[in-house]
């Protein structure tokens, strides 16, 4: 191994400091739904399988899985020895209890959806099931990377209440030691790992809920592995300290920011006036403005690295002048010389709303004003305090347009988005976008498991967006990770740096918390 | 007055003069964004340097002033009004309209304000004025339990009997007669609600919900500051030395009209 | 001679409002301080122990001798050896001059002077005053008695570590007529009883008329008529002396109007030229204006701040005497 | 006095009805619902998933059955379970009031300890440098924006000198050490932010009591005091500060509601596990059976902390009976 | 002829829980200057206050004019207000700290609109020329004037509605002897000069006697004995009168 010509022998030890602002909710994998109990759900538990360092699916619990020829039934081969924290030896079993649990209406999960595509689970044996499936259902196969559950633990008990939720038993790499309320959670390496004993034996997790807090414990060392904003990336590590006690990684993230129009706005039903808003804006300046550099232009609801992305897809470039002329072609003109367009009557001029605690998107809304005042339209910002912000605006369509993000899962699948059978009150078309080809695309694409067929399928998708823009794509940003040098062994892939997080060591000499 | 209460209308003064002739004294448009040079330090074209858009952060502390003093003067305007009004009458009438103006302060003093501004923000314009309209309205039990104090041993004295003797109404003889004689703890709790306004400002700031863009104000400038704390200096120390003077000014003015009224 | 004040010049305020005061007090005298309300008198009292605050005035000039030594040139320390102890104090207001706070038992045990076995001692002085009722009840607050048991019980403290010297500042003017009638008979019987020398500040006449041996008439800060009770009675020989007893409301005096004292007391930020009371004097002449008038004698013991004592004297026109 | 506060007691039990119905319906009516945050927004979560978790949470039901529904609960004590984590809400509470109130108990000590002698000795040496030096000094406390002056001493303290820790309650070896040596790290760590809350409150309280000071120092009982001969110490510090102390203990009264309360501006900078910001969360993620166990417990604390303001004032000032 | 009858006035503060009023019968005829004398305590001024109802009485009724002035409306009473007026014995608390001495009196002609806008003024110097004071004192404020001079803006407010009938709360126990001498004088002068009819209230016996026709001795909200001036101070009947006059030092 190259590790070993370079005089680092992998060695075992240390503990690893991670700073976050959300508090987890419970270690119930399947009622896990914030991103902070997610991350640490995913150390503690598996799935049967799980995607590699290039974005492919590959083997977790299940050592290999066969789709049958009509699509309608996946096969999955376990594999054997692997023991439960506590010792038990994890069989198919564990895998049927979690799939009951997920389809149970008593349980408070929200990823029943997928599994309720499932005629049935069938136990072959102790180490083979098979999954029956009402019609071929592509986006499944990822749903089964859902982590797994003991069931001698909970058989009896009731998900919703179990101790379990401040004490989970899982199959991970990391077993669970500790979690002080507000404080931080401890978990340890579980040396019998069946992928091999984690190096770094404790991961404690942090929780400090101020990020100018959170970047001073960084500062002092007392954190080791956090992301930065890209403020803190150009302007305040680029200093010998940091260069010296930091390593820094920046790469695509699997999210991307956008502004959606209501669609039955009248402003808004005619697609050149949304190119027009289009070309009015110019991408590049807001990535320098708002992320000093660190992201870039999207074009389309797919990750960039991925196979689903279609590249050939160009983005709008920044011209005002033809933004003005389309503008005025679809009939908007500044009569009363106020700066401002009108149409019968009807002034261009629009509020644009966004969720509170996210200075980015708030930035990106001050720079998006000032560019489009420059073509007549005037733009008012407005910020809501999340929860208000879904229930009463997005749920029930109470916004001219609105500036969100989206987070990408692995599978391209984005049925509920484009699909115009979901536009009803709180589903997630709120823009209420419909347009029959993509209907019929999305359906293929989830009906058949050949990836080069899903590729050809999610380009054409891609191409009708951006010629459609429903919304008006603006950037993915860059994932920011900043972590301690004594840490060895990361490397940077398509799916981030924590696919070998096992495989992180810290050399003896430098190990901070040994006891 | 002392010296320290002349330093006091001095600073409050000058921050005034600053609101209101904010346009001329700000070199830049408060949201002339400049993607160019994004958080300059100070220069000669910047005094008080850049943020994080590139915009000046003079100019935009100029606005502010206005719309933090607005902030103040709002909501102890509004708790002033009911505080008054609602302790005077408590105080001069006594008996049950005593019992349950007191009960309402009670109440009040446990209410929710913070659903009220998330309310407020969600459903109605969140434009300043609103939010502070909802401070206002929820902390003036202070101003009412200091007013109903004074008018109670205000109404014993002699000149009260006197007024009815000539056959004052009791509105006469509550606006011209006991009111102006007990403005004097009111007034040091209003110039001290003021600099307490502006601090809830900036703390509603820190959590977001505070003023909204482009709209400066120097909670959320400060706010903005803190998010970029080590590669700013300037979006840190301008702001937070802003609200810690005026405040400042404003409690030495409250003592001194406290001493010599 | 117990006290003598000489020359007492008092600052208060930024004014001079004593401006000069001689007065001798003999051991076991009652000498009564007459004067109007803002005429200084209340200043002199408490400028014997240096009682005023700081902040407010200071004593210009002068001496007090007490027993022969100088108390304003005395030591903080040494002072503290007369306040209460040699010289005591009682002052108008019965119930704000009792702390609120603590027990009228603890109140009079710090004033005693011998600290051994307090309880027989002030059992003793509660009896001397006439508070025989609450003797042995230790947890009885200034404001569960009446205003005279209050005044009562400042007395007691007064005594406690027998003074030679008792300041009365207005000691009854807020009680009711009955109840100061009782007081003042407590006051004189422990005049008799202890030979205490009394200094009685008040603005009432007819009470002084009854108790003093002495009286001394003061008005804007200097005092202008002295002398022995029986004779300022009788034929008072000062004009302002004149218009006070002729506003004392007597018996005989039915429906008829008072031959009152016209004007108002000089602010004394604005005193006149020459003698202060001229704007107001019924007797006053050109000659008066010239310069304040000397305490002159008008018989053995009795003087008068007046140049025209000798046309006064002759009790008979004292009425209708013309400018 | 027992009558008193039975009365008072039933007039408490009815007004914190009248205020869990204001608190109550306030909470529901705000927009927003309490659906689990970030599966609002989770594609993967269905429409259908997101109705059934508000049915099991009973939020279909009209607002008045969900009131009763919650007081049957809360006549039992019982504040019911957390939406965000299904734990009982009065374990989620009494998990986070110990590092509130040591922190906020600590504060007002200091409080106390450092304002009431700058307040005394602001109104002794009135008006001299001293006095204007501490009106400034607390003034800086009050006026300086929490988060501000906390990032900036954390920076400094805690950062480029790292005498102390920056954040947190306790160091991640906690378990490892002794009994000693755990009270010193959480002391090291609660340094800052009780040091940044007493600053803050010193304002109020030297201020307060500065200004009772100056009035009971022009009381006539003060000179009465120095007349007796006592010595200034005793003066100032037996009979003017028991006085002046009597309104500082209705502050302490009033100031119980902030002991459990915390403040979420303070918790999350020095990330503090506190009511504060067990209160914010529960808002943003609209649980509302968390934040009606914690407003509840504001309010009754609030309505205790006047009742005992009203009994304190009354226990140590002996002229006010409660009837 | 009868001015006021006032028959069982009763009035309890419950507060102090001691009846301050107990069943107070008499009248009081025009043109006499009628004497209320007692200790502190006793009751005087509240039934001052009751008799204008300044304060509410528990029961009784007081005659003016026929009208019983405790059941007629409080229009009607403020009308009625213009003839009965009262001064007050504090000169410090008895006027407002912040108004002027000539609005004081000003103030009275807005209310009862007596005195048309233009000639207030002259009307109202007029008024404190008659009370000793002049023009000088318009502008003053109460703080920048004597006890003396305050009692006698007391005087002209009361006189601004030209009432048949004074009640004066002992008006001169907080003054020095010769400004009581002096505000005396005025008092005569001016019943004389307007026929004015005073309930003249006083814990001082030899004020009292100066100046009453009628005197009547309260105790504990009681009337222990009234008549002339002869039967009071010449032979008193009750023992409480004869200590009263024991304890005033009458020359």
């Amino acid at each position: 191994m190259v590790l070993f010509l370079l005089g680092f022998t992998p060695d075992y030890g240390d503990a690893i400091v991670t700073g976050s602002i959300g508090e987890p909710r419970t270690f119930v994998p399947i009622l896990a739904s914030d991103s902070s109990s997610g991350t640490i759900c995913s150390l503690i538990f598996n799935g049967l399988i799980k995607y590699d360092k290039d974005l492919n699916l590959t083997g977790d619990l299940a050592e290999k899985w066969e789709v049958s020829q009509d699509g309608l039934e996946i096969t999955f081969y376990l594999r054997k020895g692997v023991k439960w924290h506590d010792g038990e030896l994890f069989t198919s079993k564990d895998v049927e209890f979690t799939y009951k649990s997920l389809i149970n209406p008593a349980v408070r999960t929200p990823y029943g959806g997928d599994f309720l595509m499932v005629k049935n689970l069938e136990v072959v044996d102790d180490y083979t099931l098979k999954v029956y499936y009402k019609e071929p259902f592509s986006p499944g196969l990822a749903s089964w990377g859902m982590n797994i559950m003991p069931r001698h633990l909970l058989e009896r008990e009731d998900l919703n209440t179990t101790k379990f939720a401040r004490n989970p038993i899982g199959t991970g790499p990391y077993k669970f030691k500790l979690w002080k309320t507000g404080e931080r959670v401890e978990l340890v390496s579980n040396r019998g790992y069946f992928e091999g004993r984690p190096h770094i034996d404790r991961y404690i997790y942090r929780i400090i809920p101020d990020a100018a807090t959170l970047f001073l414990e960084l500062r002092a060392q007392a954190v080791d592995y956090s992301s930065l904003t890209p403020i803190q990336f150009r302007r305040q590590t680029e200093t010998e300290f940091f260069k010296k006690n930091f390593q820094r990684f920046n790469f695509p993230s699997f999210g991307y920011t956008y502004m959606g129009y209501n669609l039955k706005d009248q402003k808004f039903k005619d697609v050149n006036v949304r190119r027009a808003i289009n070309y009015a804006i110019n991408k590049e300046e807001i990535i320098k403005g708002v992320l000093l550099g660190l992201g870039r232009v999207s074009t389309g609801p797919f990750i960039p690295e991925s196979w689903a992305y279609n590249k050939d897809v160009k983005p709008l470039e920044y011209n005002p002048e033809k933004a003005r002329e389309i503008l005025r072609e679809a009939g908007w003109m500044d009569k009363d010389g106020d700066g401002i367009l009108e149409k019968d009557g009807m002034k261009f001029s629009f509020t644009v709303i966004t969720n509170q605690g996210n200075d980015e998107r708030k930035m990106v809304l001050e720079i998006i004003q000032r560019r489009l005042k420059e073509v007549g339209i005037e733009v008012k910002i407005k910020i809501i305090e999340w929860s208000a912000f879904v229930s009463e605006f997005i749920d029930k369509r109470r916004f001219e347009a609105v500036l969100l993000g989206w987070g990408l899962s692995m599978d391209p699948d984005m049925y509920d988005i484009w699909n115009s059978s979901k536009t009803k009150q709180g589903e997630f078309n709120f823009v209420g976008y419909s347009n029959p080809e993509v209907d019929d695309l999305l359906l293929k694409g989830r009906r058949t498991f050949n990836q080069e067929e899903r590729k050809i399928i999610y380009h054409r998708i891609h191409e009708i967006l951006y010629r459609d823009q429903p919304y008006l794509f603006l950037f993915v940003p860059d994932a920011l990770p900043i972590l301690n040098s004594r840490f060895k062994g990361i490397e940077v892939a398509p799916s981030g740096i924590g696919h070998n997080f096992i495989k992180w060591f810290v050399p003896s000499a430098q190990q901070r918390y040994t006891y | 007055m002392n010296k320290l209460t002349w330093f006091g209308l001095g600073i409050v003064g000058f921050f005034i003069i600053v609101a209101i002739f904010a346009p001329m004294i700000a070199p830049y448009n408060p949201g002339q964004i400049d993607i160019e040079n994004i958080l300059t330090p100070p220069s000669s074209s910047h005094i008080f340097g850049t943020d994080s858009l590139g915009r000046d952060l003079f100019s935009r502390m100029v606005y502010g002033a206005r719309i933090s003093l607005m902030v103040g003067f709002i909501a102890v305007g509004i708790a002033a009004i009911i505080g008054i009004a609602l302790g005077a009458i408590a105080g001069y009438y006594g008996k049950w309209v005593d019992a349950i103006i007191m009960r309402f302060i009670d109440i009040m003093l446990c209410f929710p304000t913070f659903f009220l501004i998330l309310a407020v923000i969600a459903l109605l314009e969140p434009s300043i004025i609103n939010i502070m309209v909802i401070i206002g309205a929820t902390s003036w039990m202070g101003i009412a339990r200091l007013m109903r104090a004074e008018i109670l041993s205000l109404k014993e004295r002699d000149f009260i009997y006197a007024e009815r003797a000539i056959g004052a109404s009791d509105l006469r003889i509550i606006a011209r007669h006991l009111i102006p004689n007990a403005m004097a703890p009111v007034l040091v709790s209003i110039t001290l609600g003021i600099a307490g306004a502006i601090l809830v400002e900036s703390g509603l700031s820190f959590l977001g919900i505070g003023v909204q863009p482009p709209t400066p104000s120097w909670g959320n400038i400060l706010s903005e500051g803190k998010a970029v704390m080590g590669a700013g200096w300037w979006m840190m120390l301008f702001p937070g030395l802003a609200i810690f003077i005026t405040v400042l000014g404003y409690n030495l003015l409250g003592e001194g009209i406290r001493e010599n009224y | 001679m117990l006290l003598q004040i000489k020359d007492l010049k008092v600052n208060y305020a930024g004014l001079e409002i004593v401006r000069g005061i001689d007065l001798d007090v003999d051991k076991g005298e009652c000498c009564g301080l007459i004067g109007e309300s803002g005429c200084g008198k209340t200043t002199v009292g408490l400028s014997i122990t240096k009682l005023i605050p700081e902040r407010k005035g200071n004593i210009l000039a002068g001496e007090i001798l007490f027993e022969g030594r100088d108390t304003l040139k005395l030591t903080s320390e040494e002072l503290r050896g007369i306040r209460g102890k040699k010289i005591s104090y009682v002052f108008q207001e019965p119930f704000s001059s009792l702390n609120p706070v603590f027990t009228i038992y603890e109140q009079i045990r710090e004033s005693l002077e011998e600290k051994d076995n307090p309880d027989a001692r002030i059992a003793d002085i509660l009896k001397n005053v006439g508070l025989e009722k609450i003797i042995g009840r230790k947890n009885i607050y200034p404001h569960e008695l009446s205003g005279g048991m209050q005044q009562r019980a400042m007395i007691g403290m007064a005594i406690a570590s027998r003074p030679d010297l008792l300041v009365l500042d207005e000691p009854t003017t807020a009680l009711d007529v009955t109840v100061q009638r009782q007081i003042l008979e407590l006051i004189m019987e422990l005049k008799n009883k202890m030979n205490l020398a009394i200094i009685f500040i008040s603005h009432d006449l007819r009470i002084v008329f009854n108790i003093a041996d002495k009286i001394a008439i003061m008005y804007a800060g200097s005092i202008i008529e002295c002398g022995p009770k029986g004779k300022i009675a009788s034929n008072p020989a000062h004009p302002y002396t004149i218009g006070l007893i002729d506003s004392i409301p007597s018996l005989e005096h039915r429906k008829k109007l008072f031959n009152a004292i016209g004007g108002k007391a000089p602010l004394f930020s604005e005193l006149p030229q020459g003698c202060k009371f001229y704007p107001r004097c019924r007797f006053r002449i050109d000659k008066c204006l010239e310069k304040e008038p000397e305490l002159e004698n008008v018989s053995h013991g009795h003087v008068s701040r007046c140049i025209r004592i000798g046309d006064i004297v002759r009790a008979e026109n004292r009425h209708n005497l013309q400018a | 006095m027992g009558k008193y506060i039975l009365k008072r007691i039933i007039g408490l039990v009815v007004l914190l009805l009248g205020i869990t119905i204001i608190t109550f319906s306030v909470i529901h009516i705000a927009p927003g619902k309490p659906t689990d945050l970030e599966a609002q927004f989770n594609p993967k979560v269905s429409m259908e998933a997101r109705e059934r978790i508000s049915h099991l949470y009973g939020l279909d039901k009209p607002l008045h059955i969900q009131y009763i529904a919650w007081l049957k609960r809360f006549a039992r004590f019982d504040f019911g379970i957390s939406f965000m984590d299904s734990r009982p809400v009065m374990q989620k509470i009494l998990e986070r009031i110990p590092v509130t109130l040591t922190i906020e108990l600590f504060s007002i000590i200091l409080i106390l300890l450092i304002g009431i002698p700058i307040g005394v000795s602001s109104a002794v040496k009135e008006g001299g440098f001293y006095d204007r030096f501490m009106t400034v000094f607390v003034f800086i406390g009050f006026a300086a924006p929490t988060f501000w002056l906390s990032l900036i001493l954390m920076d400094f303290i805690g950062v480029r000198w790292g005498i102390l820790p920056i954040s947190g309650i306790k160091s991640l070896e906690f378990e490892k050490f002794g009994i000693f040596e755990k009270i010193i790290d959480i002391a090291k760590h609660l340094t800052l932010p009780v040091l940044v809350s007493a600053f803050g409150g010193l304002a109020g309280i030297s201020r307060y009591m500065r200004s009772s000071m100056l009035h009971v120092l022009k009381q006539d009982y003060i000179r009465t005091a120095r007349a007796k001969g006592l010595t200034e110490k005793e003066v100032l510090y037996k009979h003017a500060l028991k006085n002046a102390l009597l309104p500082v203990v209705t502050i302490i009264g009033l100031s119980v509601p902030g002991l459990i309360g915390g403040s979420v501006i303070f918790e999350s900078i020095f990330s503090i596990p506190g009511m504060g910001r067990l209160f914010y969360e529960s808002v943003m993620a609209r649980d509302y059976p968390v934040i009606m166990g914690v407003l509840v417990i504001g309010a009754v604390l609030t309505l205790l902390g006047n009742l005992l303001a009203d009994i304190s004032y009354a226990a140590v000032d002996p002229r006010i009976k409660l009837e | 002829m009868e001015l006021l009858k006032i028959n069982n006035l009763y009035k309890t503060f419950k507060k102090h829980r001691v009846c301050a009023v107990d069943g107070a019968s008499f009248s009081i005829f025009k043109g006499e200057v009628l004497g209320l004398v007692g200790e502190s305590g006793c009751g005087k001024s509240t039934l001052a206050k009751l008799i204008l109802r300044l304060i509410d009485a528990d029961k009784g009724s007081i005659f003016y004019k026929g009208k019983d002035l405790l059941n007629i409306s409080r229009n009607d009473m403020r009308k009625t207000r213009k003839d009965l007026q009262i001064i007050f014995q504090d000169p410090y608390a008895s006027l407002d700290p912040r108004m002027k001495i000539g609005k004081v009196i000003e103030e009275v002609y807005d209310i009862h609109k007596n005195v048309s806008e233009r000639d207030r003024k002259s009307k109202t110097i007029e008024l404190l020329e008659t009370v000793g004071l002049g023009e000088t004192y318009l502008n003053r404020l109460p703080s920048e004037l004597s006890g003396g001079e305050r009692q006698r803006v007391g005087i002209a407010r009361a006189l601004a509605t030209d009432p048949e009938f004074i009640i004066c709360d002992e008006p001169v126990s907080s003054l020095d002897i010769s400004v009581q001498a002096q505000i005396l004088n005025l008092l005569i002068e001016l019943q004389k000069r307007k026929n004015l009819t005073y309930l003249f209230i006083s814990h001082d016996l030899g004020v009292i006697g100066s100046i009453c026709d009628r005197i009547m001795v309260m105790q504990s909200g009681r009337f222990i004995e009234s008549g002339s001036y002869e039967d009071i101070f010449k032979n008193p009947q009750c023992q409480y009168t004869r200590t009263l006059l024991e304890s005033a030092f009458l020359p």
